[in-house]
Order: structure tokens, then C-alpha cells, then sequence
């Protein structure tokens, strides 16, 4: 089962990125901000999907897409306040931020020329069929300290989240 | 135009699905039949919905649109459509405009993976049931924009509530399914899988549906997830967010029309989407009943004229009703279409007698009326019972059902376990 | 034209460097709290497609493991962050992050 | 929360402010709203989804109609007391009759008071059910409306057939009743009766023992006895809170000493505690309207009554056990045709009252069940 249409998917899919990522940074109204950031991350794990990692790809969505921006959704909507609106957007020193974003872009460039050889032009064959069990034992075997980490952290998060929201504790 | 034809024929071949063999052909018109399917099950369900709930309540429900009301959903849908389409002035317009959208993109694309037998899938994902879960969570977020975007108090109040339930309940019926994945690894070749067909290849690998494996842990976990399911849905008794006595109509109260209808849609796209997971991991999805207490080539036979016999028995109660209409003249168009309505029932119930297509069908019919069981259920529990609080609701999801959930995931997974190195050598 | 139109490892590469410059840019310049959280995020994910992007080149799972602790991560970062702007909304009532320079209210 | 009474009314004038910051929010209910049963405007001031405190502002359904009283004769006003509460229009014309009665020194007859307390109770009935229809309907259960309905049609019926109206009776006079009972009368109302008892258990099967129900009602609402009794609430309400006051037995009124029937109550005053109550006062209800029927005495229907109406002098107060609660008249006359003034004690506004107590510290989704629970009919409350 070959994949189809390989370019074309990722330059559709490359193009929905980037329009999303640049919306997330320029919308006015946060609203319309979280919703790009949604269709990046959908256009992503679809991307996802064209490099072997479904169960990655279906982690992106129910985790980031349903989970995490309706997070963000729910805050936008409970902060909402229409004086954000019409302020100023964009922070007195947004002209440093655009050079060293320049800079830092300038730097990504010099090194995928130069170091064009670094990545081969390999393409290790991968059995999608069972991805999901093999990253299962990983993370269960090789991975289990940093797994146990992680799930520690999600509690911190947790109680950290629930204490700062909270009115009274 | 050989190559064509041959293109087309070298699917035929396949025991696969469309998706998995590349056959973009039958892909494209699996899809349309799929979600042309769905169409027609929300516009039975609306008619359904609306009579079972009358005679339960007793009344007639819908009448005069056509014989007993059949044609009222078509009525219903013409008028949404012929609807003004208002959109509220200090509306965020895009977003108002693209919210329905969403949830009807969730609703259906969800289908994509639905196993209505070994090779009637529009595709078959390793990542199946992940996909499922993952784009019908997707609809909070439509659900959240509809609420945001009509700038009022209500639906704002509607789309929290509900986005907060579909989030929170998302939980326990994760663990459910995840308990219900772990019993597909016990085949003989041990390894589980996500995908739909693989989950009910298991099952009937396995010669029990997994509601009845290690009992009651099947039935524990099945019983979260109807719950669950049930709420994520936002029907009653957990229909808060649409709570006409509090919220008049929670996050939709702003949309009119066309746009309303896609909500409406959307709904019972989603009722159908979560109640066809159900079956497909606990029920068998499109096993017939009783695989291993009634097996053998003579219970298959019996049980292939099923189909034919259901749609025999609902045109007899056409012919039945037809025989009952009143002899005035002015009901003779609505006695007539009655009667043509249950002479079609007949001709495909009797279609459905020839092995040919009985073979090919019998997977599908399986699988939908187990669907449509659940279907039942969803408005027999808004016909029983009151609503619950907001509060109460949340209690339940977080502190009875995703504990409960999380014991019955490791009591199954320790049960496995010992299955598996102790009692099997 | 020819390397357009075989998508190599670099191209998911350069797409994941755009990404991650365009969150910095929204992190460096915008002012309202809730956007610079989600260019954060945009930057996570730009790592995660350059974590994926390496697992296929290499053919090892790690990188798709370590995407999943990265999104794990990026869910707890979310929910303190948004917990600590509801704290700073209800007691400053704005949402910008240039207003955020005490240390104590 | 020490002592509910003493605490502030409501302070409407600061504007509400964002979703989050606000520790209060003012919601306003009504005066559209699908569960305030009519034109009732709750104004809700909110924290978070908690109840602080509320206001009723009603008069949406005002028509003056005391003041009309005072532009009637007596006979002319007795129509107009059953706008006021239309869902019980009998016990209505019962409190107006027998009060002017009162103000008139003469008695109804012994048959028209049986014919009186047998379709009085009979309203009860019909009132009950509307209540429990609507208050589930409140509560989300959709289906025990359309149940009540169903049976409520058949007290109608009798009704029709009685006095030719359905709703808004007009079924008794000053000094009896007009109309003599039709044929079989006695046999229907039996028929009822027998009808009827079975569906009390179907209704309390859908709700009584189920869990969410319980869930949604109990504890929900309290109210002690001791402030039902400072604001004046009366009838189930009252009752629910374990006060056992119920006119029928305190100040018989009609025939009702010679019956024997049972004064439900209940200990907790919450919500669920008045369900229970009304429900069992439906089957007193049937056990006095099958002692009434049982016992019904031949004879006239109609005392002697003067052709123009001229009370002596004087006032008077005569309250019934309505099925909302007490239900007064207060009648002052000047001698002449028409009234002086008259008062009317609407149970429903009374016992409204109560909302605020009822509802402090409870959530929204639980006023719309204490609203439902208290039974108010705007057109009482209004008048």
C-alpha cells in the first residue's frame, strides 16, 4: 500500500500550517487565534499520519485538538473582554522579536544548506501495522521511569492548575 | 476504459475494505453510500423519535404528513431549509457561519471507520478507534464556537456546560474503551489491535462478544461507556446543555434554519457514531447473535433469513395499518402510499431471501439493528427520566463512573493476565 | 523540480523551522497572554514534527515516544498556564502579558 | 448563613461584570421563560451558579381584579374569581360563595355542599396533577405531563357536563348551586375514582423511587416550619414542613367535618417531602370525593337567596384549603349591591414569597424546581 499523491499532501497540508500558524500570530481576537492553532494542529497530525505515526497522529488530535484548545477555548471565553480588542496588539519591543526571529530563521537556513549531507536520503522502511503496540513497549519498557515522570507531572499540573484557579482555597 | 473496468472488477476480488485495498472507485462510493445511509438513519430517527416518544406518552405523534406522519421529516426538513437564516447582528459571523460546519464534520467523518462487516467499511485505520474518539471529540469545539459566536448569555452558558460534560466524560468512556482493546490481545497470536474490524475479527476469534468476557468486567465496562456515551452526546437525562426549562436551548438558541438543522443532524449523526463504537466493541459488531451457543451451517441458515423476515414483518404491519386506515375517501392518497410504503418494505424483505444478497447484507443488517437497538434506548431514556443537575452530573462522571471505570480496567487487565500465563500452558 | 516533488526528511524539516519562528515571533511580539500560550504551543509542535520527522528517517520509534511526552508535556504546561492567567485576570483584570511585572500583588 | 431572614435584599444597582472576576452575577428570569409557569421575572444575583439571593418581580398578569369586585354586584363577581386561579376555578368560587354566604347569614343546602365538596376535591385533583406534569416537565421529566394530562381530561369532562365549562367553571352560586347534578353523575364520578387510583401508582412509579428525581429533589428547597409559618406560607408547602394545618379539619368550611380523611405531612420541607404530600392528598382527595358521593343527600340545591343581594353592614374573612394553600376572602360591605372592597388571600402569592428563602445557596437549575414545587399560578399571584 503505497501512498498517494505524497507531494502534493504535504505541500496541501504544509500550506494549512503555515496559513494557521500565521493566523495564530496576527488574528486580533483570541477566539480566531485558538481556531487557526486548531487547523494546524489537525493539518499536523495528518501530517503525522504521512510519516508512520498513527498513533502519534491520533494522540494529536484527542489530546491536542479535543483536549488542550478547548482548554484554551474555555479560558479565552471566561477572560473575554472586548478592551483587549481594541489595544494595541503587539508589545513595544516587537521589532527585537521580529530580528531575532529573523536571525534564528537565518540560522535554520544556514544549516539545512550546509548540512544538507547530515540527513540522508534515507527512508527506513516502517511496519505501520503495529506502530501502536511497538510505542506501547517502549514506553512501558524502555521509557517507564520517564513514563512514571510524566504522569507525576500531570498531577503537579493538576494541583498547580486547581490552586491557581481557584477563588478561596 | 478496459483499464477502467478491470480497476473497478479488481476489487471485487478483495475481502478488504475499499480503503485498504487503494480502490479509490469504491472508496468514493462507499463513502456515498455510508453517509447517504446516515442521512437516511437521522431522517428515520427524527420520524422514529417522534412516534415512539408519543405512543409513549400517549399520543399519536405525527399524523397528517403522510401516512402516520412518514413524510414529516421531509415536511420538517423543507422548512428548515425555506427558513430565514438569521445571523445575530453583534454575532462573530465566521465563526456563527463555520460552527455547524464543524460539528457535522465531526459528527460524520467518524463514519469513515465504522465496520459495517468484514468489507463494508470505508476504510479500515490500525489507529481506528483512536480516530473515532479523537474526531468525535472534535464537535466540543464546534459546539464551543456555536456558543461563543452568538454572543449571548444562554448559549454561552450552554456551549460551557456542555463542552465541560463532553470533556469530562470523555474520561471514563476512554478507560471503558481502553478495557475493552485490552480483551482483543487475547488471541492466540496475543496481540491486541485498535482497528475497528480487528476488534471484532477478535471477537468472533474469541467465540464471545466482549460485553459477556471475564463476567462482569464486560458488562461493567459496557455499561460505562452507554452511560457515558449517552452523556457525551448531550441527550437526556444529560441534556443540560439544552436544558429547555434552564437554558431555553442552550448552545443553538441563536441559530435558526438551516444551520439549525445541521445541529440537529449532527446530533443523531453522533448518537449513531458512539452507539455504533458500542457495538463494535462489546456487541460484535456485525456477528450475528449467539455465535457460539448457536453455531453451525444450520443456525447460519436460520439466522440469514432474518433480515428478510424483519422487513417482511414491518410491511405486514404496513399492510396491517393499511387495512385499518379510514374508508373516506379523502384519506384514499394516504392508504394508497401506505400501501406502496409496505409493498416496498416487502419487495426488499424478499430481495433479501435471495442467498446472493443475503450473504452480502446480512453482516450490514446485523450491525445497523443492533445500532438501531441502542437508538431505542436513547429515546426510551428521554421518555423515563428527569434531568440531571449540572453538578450532580459532573459528581457522577468523576467520582462513580471513571473510578469504577479504572477498576474494571485493571481487574480485566489482571484477569488477562493470569489467563494467560496460568491457566493456558 | 525533481527534489520539490520527493518530500525528504528536509522538507518536514524546513516546514517544522517555520513553524517554530513563527512561535517565537507570536511569543516575542504579541501582547495578549492566551496567543503567546499558543505560540508555545506551535513550538512544541514544531519539535514534535522534527521528533517524528527523525523516527521515520531513522526507522526507531523514540521519536514518536518522545512526541508523546512532549504533547503530555504541553497539556500540563497549558493547564498551569491558563491557571495562572485566570489568577492574574481576576486580580488585574487584563490580559496583557506586559502588565505582568510584579512578582507579588 | 446564619439566619436567611435577616439577610439583605438584594442590591440590583452594580452593573455585572466579566464571567470570571465577578463573584456575582445578576441573571434576570423571566418574565419569557419556559419554566417560571407564566409571566413570573425572577432576578437572580449569582455566584458562580449558586443562588445569593433573588427578587420576584410580578404584575405581568395584573387585571385589578379586586378592584372589579368592587364594581359588581356579588352575583356578578363570582365569574371573575375563577380568572384568578384557573387551574382550581371551583375552589375559587367555593371561597367566594361560601363567604358571601357568610356575609348573608344563610346556608347552602346539605346536598348542594356534598355537590360542592365533591367537585372542589375533584379540582384538587385536577390542580395536583397540572402541578406534577409541569413541575417534572421542570425537572426534565417530559413524559408524567402528558400522563396527568390524560386523566386530568376526565375530571374535565365532568366538569363540562356539569356546569358546560371546562376551565373556568362558574359551577356554584351564592346560597348553593344553580344547576341540579346530571344524570349518572354519581356513577362518573365513580367511574373516576376508579379510574383514577391506579394512575396515582403509575405516576409515582415514573417518579417517586426514581434515582435521579431523588436526586433533583431531595434537599433541595427546604424550607422549616418556623419560617413557612413568619411568611405566611399555607398548603402543601406548609404541610411538607410538618406543620399539620389544613382547613378542612382546623376551620371546617362546607360539609368536610363529615368526612374522614388524613392530613398528609412531611418532616424535611424539601422538595421531594411536597412532592409526597401533594401526592398523597390525591388520594385523600378520592377517599372524601367516594365518602361524598356514597353519602349524597337528597334534596334541595339552592337556599333561600334574596333576588337583589344586600348585605347588612359588616365584613368578613373566609378562607378554604385551596389546593395551593388558604385561600381568603375579605369582604367588606356597605350595604348596598356591591362590595365595599374585597380582598383576596392568594395562596400562590403567599406562598411565593417564600422563593428567596427557599432558594439561597441552592443552584439555578434548582429555583426552576422550587418555582415548580411551589406551585404558583401567576394568575393568582397577579390577580
Amino acid at each position: 500500500m503505497a501512498p498517494i499523491a505524497t507531494p502534493f499532501f504535504f505541500y496541501l497540508l504544509a500550506a494549512i500550517m503555515l496559513i494557521g500558524g500565521i493566523l495564530v500570530i496576527m488574528c486580533r481576537n483570541a477566539v480566531h487565534s485558538a481556531l487557526a492553532l486548531i487547523v494546524t494542529l489537525l493539518a499536523q497530525s495528518a501530517i503525522y499520519l504521512m510519516l508512520y505515526a498513527p498513533f502519534v497522529a491520533g494522540v494529536q488530535i484527542i489530546l491536542y485538538a479535543g483536549g488542550i484548545m478547548v482548554l484554551f477555548l474555555f479560558v479565552i471565553m471566561l477572560v473575554n473582554i472586548d478592551r483587549a480588542l481594541k489595544e494595541r496588539q503587539f508589545n513595544s519591543q516587537w521589532w527585537v522579536g521580529i530580528i531575532a526571529a529573523t536571525t534564528l530563521g537565518g540560522l535554520f537556513i544556514a544549516v539545512y544548506t550546509k548540512g544538507k549531507s547530515i540527513f540522508p536520503e534515507r527512508i527506513a522502511s516502517v511496519a505501520e501495522a503495529d506502530n501502536t503496540q511497538r510505542v506501547a513497549s517502549l514506553l512501558y519498557g524502555q521509557y517507564m521511569f520517564a513514563f512514571e515522570i510524566a504522569s507525576l507531572l500531570l498531577l503537579v499540573a493538576i494541583i498547580g492548575a486547581v490552586v491557581m484557579a481557584k477563588k478561596r482555597i | 476504459m478496459n483499464a477502467f473496468v478491470q480497476y473497478i472488477e479488481s476489487y471485487l476480488t478483495s475481502n478488504v475494505t475499499p480503503g485498504a485495498a487503494g480502490n479509490m472507485f469504491w472508496a468514493s462510493i462507499y463513502i456515498l453510500i455510508v453517509f447517504t445511509g446516515v442521512s437516511v438513519g437521522v431522517i428515520c430517527m427524527n420520524w422514529l423519535e417522534r412516534k415512539v416518544l408519543a405512543h409513549m406518552q400517549v399520543r399519536l405523534g405525527p399524523m397528517r404528513v403522510g401516512p402516520h406522519g412518514l413524510l414529516q421529516p421531509f415536511a420538517d426538513a423543507l422548512k428548515l431549509l425555506l427558513k430565514e437564516d438569521i445571523i445575530p447582528a453583534r454575532a462573530d459571523s465566521v465563526i456563527f457561519w463555520s460552527a455547524p460546519f464543524i460539528v457535522d464534520l465531526a459528527a460524520f467523518t467518524v463514519f469513515v471507520v465504522v465496520p459495517f462487516g468484514p468489507q463494508h467499511a470505508i476504510t479500515d485505520m490500525n489507529i481506528g478507534i483512536l480516530f473515532m474518539l479523537g474526531v468525535s471529540s472534535l464537535s466540543v469545539l464546534g459546539i464551543v464556537m456555536a456558543g461563543w459566536a452568538s454572543n449571548s448569555h444562554y448559549p454561552l452558558i450552554g456551549a460551557l456546560r456542555s463542552s465541560a460534560q463532553m470533556v469530562s466524560y470523555e474520561v471514563a468512556m476512554g478507560f471503558a474503551v481502553v478495557s475493552a482493546i485490552l480483551m482483543t490481545s487475547l488471541n492466540a497470536t496475543g496481540t491486541g489491535t485498535l482497528s475497528m474490524i480487528g476488534i471484532v475479527e477478535a471477537q468472533k476469534a474469541q467465540a464471545e462478544w466482549f460485553i459477556f468476557k471475564f463476567f462482569p468486567l464486560g458488562l461493567i465496562a459496557f455499561f460505562i461507556f452507554t452511560v457515558a456515551m449517552v452523556a457525551e452526546t448531550n441527550r437526556a437525562p444529560f441534556d443540560l446543555a439544552e436544558a429547555e426549562s434552564e437554558l431555553t436551548a442552550g448552545f443553538h438558541t441563536e441559530y435558526s434554519g438551516f444551520r439549525w438543522s445541521l445541529f440537529f443532524l449532527a446530533e443523531y449523526g453522533a448518537m449513531m457514531a458512539v452507539s455504533s463504537i458500542a457495538v463494535t466493541l462489546w456487541l460484535g459488531g456485525w456477528l450475528r447473535p449467539f455465535p457460539n451457543w448457536l453455531s453451525g451451517s444450520t443456525w447460519d441458515s436460520i439466522f440469514s433469513y432474518f433480515p428478510g423476515a424483519t422487513f417482511l414483518f414491518l410491511a405486514t404491519l404496513c399492510f396491517y395499518e393499511t387495512a385499518r386506515m379510514p374508508k373516506h375517501p379523502y384519506f384514499r392518497i394516504q392508504t394508497i402510499g401506505l400501501a406502496v410504503f409496505g409493498a416496498l418494505l416487502a419487495l426488499i424483505g424478499l430481495l433479501l431471501f435471495v442467498p446472493a444478497v443475503s450473504v452480502r447484507i446480512q453482516d450490514i443488517f446485523w450491525f445497523t439493528a443492533k445500532v438501531a437497538g441502542f437508538m431505542y434506548l436513547y429515546i426510551w431514556y428521554r421518555g423515563t427520566f428527569p434531568r440531571y443537575r449540572f453538578d450532580q452530573l459532573m459528581r457522577m462522571g468523576w467520582k462513580v463512573l471513571l473510578p469504577i471505570g479504572l477498576g474494571t480496567l485493571i481487574l480485566t487487565a489482571g484477569v488477562a493476565l493470569i489467563q494467560q500465563n496460568l491457566w493456558r500452558p | 523540480m525533481e527534489s520539490m516533488l520527493h518530500i525528504t526528511t528536509l522538507h518536514y524539516l524546513v516546514l517544522g523551522a517555520a513553524l517554530f519562528l513563527l512561535g517565537v515571533i507570536g511569543v516575542l511580539t504579541r501582547r495578549n497572554v492566551v496567543i503567546v500560550l499558543m505560540s508555545i504551543e506551535l513550538i512544541l509542535n514544531a519539535v514534535n514534527l522534527n521528533l517524528i520527522a527523525f523516527s521515520r528517517m531513522w526507522g526507531g520509534l523514540h521519536g514518536q515516544v518522545f512526541a508523546i511526552f512532549v504533547i503530555t508535556d504541553a497539556a500540563a504546561e497549558a493547564a498551569v498556564g491558563l491557571g495562572i492567567l485566570i489568577a492574574f485576570f481576576r486580580n488585574k483584570e487584563t490580559v496583557n502579558i506586559d502588565e505582568v511585572n510584579l512578582l507579588k500583588w | 448563613m446564619a439566619d436567611q431572614r435577616t439577610l439583605s435584599p438584594l442590591d440590583l444597582d452594580t452593573p455585572d461584570k466579566t464571567f470570571l472576576d465577578a463573584n456575582e452575577l445578576v441573571i434576570n428570569m423571566g418574565p419569557q421563560h419556559p419554566a417560571t409557569h407564566g409571566v413570573l421575572r425572577v432576578i437572580l444575583r449569582l455566584d458562580g451558579e449558586k443562588v445569593l439571593g433573588l427578587e420576584c418581580v410580578i404584575g405581568y398578569l395584573h387585571r385589578g381584579v379586586e378592584k372589579i369586585g368592587e364594581n359588581r354586584t356579588y352575583a356578578m363577581f363570582n365569574p371573575y374569581v375563577d380568572r384568578m386561579d384557573y387551574v382550581a376555578a371551583v375552589s375559587n368560587g367555593l371561597g367566594y360563595c361560601e363567604a358571601v354566604e357568610k356575609l348573608l347569614a344563610i346556608e347552602a343546602p346539605s346536598r348542594a355542599q356534598h355537590v360542592r365538596v365533591i367537585l372542589t376535591e375533584l379540582n384538587r385533583i385536577a390542580s395536583h396533577q397540572l402541578w406534577l406534569g409541569t413541575h417534572a416537565l421542570d425537572i426534565g421529566a417530559i413524559t408524567p405531563l402528558f400522563y396527568t394530562f390524560r386523566d386530568r381530561e376526565e375530571i374535565l369532562k365532568i366538569f363540562e357536563k356539569y356546569c358546560g365549562a371546562r376551565l373556568t367553571t362558574h359551577a356554584f352560586r351564592i346560597g348553593g348551586l344553580q344547576y341540579e347534578t346530571y344524570n349518572g353523575f354519581e356513577k362518573e364520578v365513580k367511574n373516576f375514582l376508579n379510574f383514577f387510583r391506579p394512575k396515582i401508582d403509575e405516576y409515582e412509579e415514573l417518579l417517586t423511587t426514581n434515582r435521579i428525581w431523588l436526586e433533583r429533589t431531595k434537599g433541595i428547597g427546604k424550607i422549616s416550619a418556623e419560617d413557612c409559618i413568619a411568611l405566611g406560607v399555607t398548603g402543601p408547602v406548609l404541610r411538607a414542613s410538618g406543620v399539620k394545618w389544613d382547613i378542612r379539619k382546623a376551620q371546617p368550611y362546607a360539609n368536610y367535618k363529615n368526612f374522614d380523611f388524613e392530613i398528609p405531612t412531611g418532616q424535611n420541607g424539601d422538595t421531594y417531602d411536597r412532592y409526597i404530600v401533594r401526592m398523597i392528598e390525591m388520594r385523600q382527595a378520592v377517599r372524601i370525593i367516594e365518602q361524598a358521593v356514597d353519602s349524597l343527600p337528597e334534596g334541595p340545591i339552592m337556599a333561600k337567596v334574596p333576588k337583589v343581594m344586600k348585605p347588612p353592614v359588616g365584613e368578613v374573612y373566609h378562607s378554604i384549603e385551596a389546593p395551593k394553600g388558604e385561600l381568603g376572602y375579605f369582604i367588606v360591605s356597605d350595604g348596598s349591591t356591591q362590595p365595599y372592597r374585597v380582598r383576596v388571600r392568594p395562596p400562590s402569592f403567599v406562598n411565593l414569597q417564600a422563593l428567596d428563602t427557599m432558594c439561597r445557596g441552592q443552584l439555578v437549575a434548582d429555583v426552576i424546581a422550587v418555582i415548580g414545587t411551589l406551585d404558583i399560578v401567576l394568575g393568582e399571584v397577579d390577580r
